[in-house]
């Protein structure tokens, strides 16, 4: 009974993980710039893999291999790199790309960072 | 493991082949690096959920150790090209 | 043996020997030294991908060449003889491995060094710098 | 068309020719093949044989033992090899005054606060990982290389997110280069152990041997607290792990050295010599 509850839940959350997987590709095929495909690469990275992850985890948990609990283990250890990774990396690669200024900072209401750095500049000044 | 997961996998399987395809048309188009190296990294994420997918279905624990060695080589690519684009110089 | 794994192996065998022509090709003509560099780990890579699917065997229950059995008997050891690949290729491949990449590293040592003192890694302009300060 | 075209053009065709007819001749065996070879059969067999215990290495995995202990020689040589290339980068980048860092504020070095914290979290992970693939190797794919190959991501991380000058007190070029040379006495003194062994106990022992041989009978532990251990394996793949690790260290604190530092010494040199 409990095998079956894991397969399904672990169905579920790969399932979910597919949909993500699809829109976020579509996503960062069709947005206009770098700033809102970083969007798309959260739902991607969060949505798209790390439920799947999980749920392959549980899957593994429900069914009659040998050794399942290294699967599980494995997987989970996986699944909280890839948590752990993505943002962070993310993060990195937009402020560098700000600061660095290659892409266009389009749909913008005000820009504080852009006003930090210039800040900064006129001090050394 | 009944018949049931294995159908369920080869249904998911295409759906995710079709996304990694989009994410590296994406890569090959970008028009500045950034664009590139957010979808190499969106597609390394994608194929190490392919990869514990996988591992499931030919029930082997090799992809597992790879999937989780593809996550920090993919954090390491991030942190590589944002350091570059920020200060140009690998040691400062 | 069915028709299907014939072709697949034929195409194995072919792609990764075009690789290595290609590669080759990319030492010789490109003038870039990173592309040379790059040329040679591509060449290197094609190299152990050929030794490691000569030791494949194209048969339905192949297994890596790892006993999961602790106190195996010899019924067990006849079982392992059948289904697991050759693992010599794949050994040589491992030592090939950390060499090409000892000489790769020492490759990209001597290309920074030559950026530091010309400015440039293109081989043409090199060329062009030595003839004038030999003038 | 010049001469140097029409060489490359001839190598390249008479590369292709021969490889082609080499595999035609069947210079690699039939291809597809469905049998063994006789070499991987014999090693395939006696790898972990109970019944016969000759030739066998008290390992699960036939490739770490053909690495470690069928092949041991050639292993060594070719760490001695890698040990030399990066010896050689070294004496490529030989600098008399190790370079200053331009400011003295924690915030401005490397990258933001975020990625630091992230990165020494990975780090700890990268380190189980790695240690694991390294212990495992006598009986899951895995071995000293692969381990130290995975290690060799955290150098990576933390020079570029905390800068080289961060950690230049603990982690510089001369720690890193005694470290490489420990794992690589570690190979030695494991090489050399069952001449002390044959010494002791007045038997005849070969170097590099790992479990008894009918005309040596010397043997290292193979099994510790019921675990199948390989005998000499593992010490050997611990070693090499240690010293890969410091290796790849060591070739990415050179590469990442800023470029002033150099400009200055290759300016110097001009003005010397010409």
């Amino acid at each position: 009974m409990i095998d079956l509850i894991l397969t399904i839940i672990g169905e579920i959350l790969i399932a979910v993980g597919v949909f993500c997987s699809l829109v976020a590709s579509i996503g960062m095929l069709r947005f206009p710039n770098f700033f809102v495909r970083l969007h798309a690469a959260t739902v991607g990275s969060m949505g798209g893999s790390f439920l799947p992850i999980i749920g392959a985890g549980l899957i593994a948990l429900g069914s009659d291999f040998p050794d399942k609990w290294m699967f599980f283990g494995g997987l989970i250890v996986a699944a909280i790199i890839v948590m752990l990774v993505s943002p962070a990396g993310s993060h990195a690669l937009a402020r560098a790309t700000h600061r660095a200024r290659v892409a266009p900072v389009e749909p913008k209401v005000t820009d504080h960072l852009k006003e930090d750095e210039d800040e900064k500049e006129g001090e050394k000044d | 493991m009944d018949t049931q997961v294995f159908t369920f996998i080869m249904i998911i399987l295409p759906i995710y082949l079709v996304s990694l395809l989009l994410y590296l048309i994406r890569a090959f188009k970008g028009p500045t690096i950034s664009d590139s190296v957010l979808s190499i990294d969106a597609f390394s994420f994608a194929a190490i959920a392919v990869m514990g997918i996988l591992s499931l279905f030919f029930k082997s624990l090799v992809l597992v150790s790879i999937a989780i060695l593809l996550s920090v080589w993919t954090y390491a690519l991030d942190v590589f090209v944002s350091k570059y684009l920020e200060k140009k110089e690998m040691g400062e | 043996m069915p028709l299907i794994e014939t072709f697949l192996a034929a195409y194995i065998m072919l792609t990764s020997v075009a690789t290595l022509i290609i590669s080759l090709y990319g030492v010789f003509y490109k003038p870039h030294l990173t592309k040379k560099i790059i040329s040679i780990t591509i060449f290197g890579d094609a190299v152990n991908i050929f030794s490691a699917i000569v030791g494949f065997r194209y048969i339905y229950p192949v297994a890596p060449p790892i006993l999961l059995t602790e106190n195996p008997t010899a019924q067990d050891l006849t079982n392992f003889l059948e289904v697991a690949v050759d693992p010599v290729p794949q050994a040589l491949v491992l030592t090939a491995i950390v060499i090409g990449m000892a000489v790769v590293s020492f490759m990209v040592f001597l290309a920074l060094n030559v950026f530091r003192i010309y400015h440039t890694l293109d081989t043409r302009k090199i060329a062009e710098q030595r003839k004038r300060s030999e003038e | 068309m010049n001469t140097k075209t029409v060489i490359s053009l001839l190598v390249i065709i008479s590369s292709l020719l021969a490889i082609s007819y080499a595999i035609a001749d069947q210079a690699t065996g039939v291809i597809p093949q469905t049998g063994l070879r006789n070499l991987a059969s014999f090693y395939l067999e006696n790898t972990l044989n109970p019944s016969n215990k000759s030739y066998w290495t008290a390992s699960p995995e036939a490739t770490s033992a053909i690495v470690w202990d069928y092949r041991g020689f050639d292993t060594f040589f070719e760490t001695s090899v890698f040990y030399l290339a990066i010896v050689g980068c070294t004496l490529v980048f030989e600098l008399y005054e190790p370079p200053k860092s331009k400011t003295t504020k924690q915030t401005e070095l490397g990258l933001t606060i975020i990625v630091k914290v992230i990165t020494k979290i990975v780090g700890i992970l990268i380190v189980c990982v790695s240690a694991s693939i390294a212990l495992h190797g006598q009986l899951t794919p895995g071995g000293g290389f692969q381990g130290g190959a995975a290690l060799a991501v955290l150098p990576i991380l933390f020079i570029i997110t905390m800068s080289r000058f961060a950690l230049d007190r603990k982690v510089n070029d001369t720690s890193m280069i005694i470290i490489r040379a420990l794992g690589l006495c570690g190979i030695g003194i494991t090489v050399i152990l069952p001449l002390f062994l044959g010494f002791i106990t007045n038997n005849n022992a070969y170097i590099i041997q790992n479990q008894m041989k009918p005309d040596a009978l010397v043997s290292l532990p193979s099994t510790i607290a019921d675990k199948m251990m390989g005998g000499s394996l593992w010490m050997l793949n611990v070693s090499e792990y240690i010293a890969v690790g410091a290796g790849f260290t060591l070739a990415f604190l050179l590469l990442s050295l800023p470029e002033r530092s150099f400009k200055k010494i290759l300016e110097e040199e001009k003005y010397a010599t010409y």
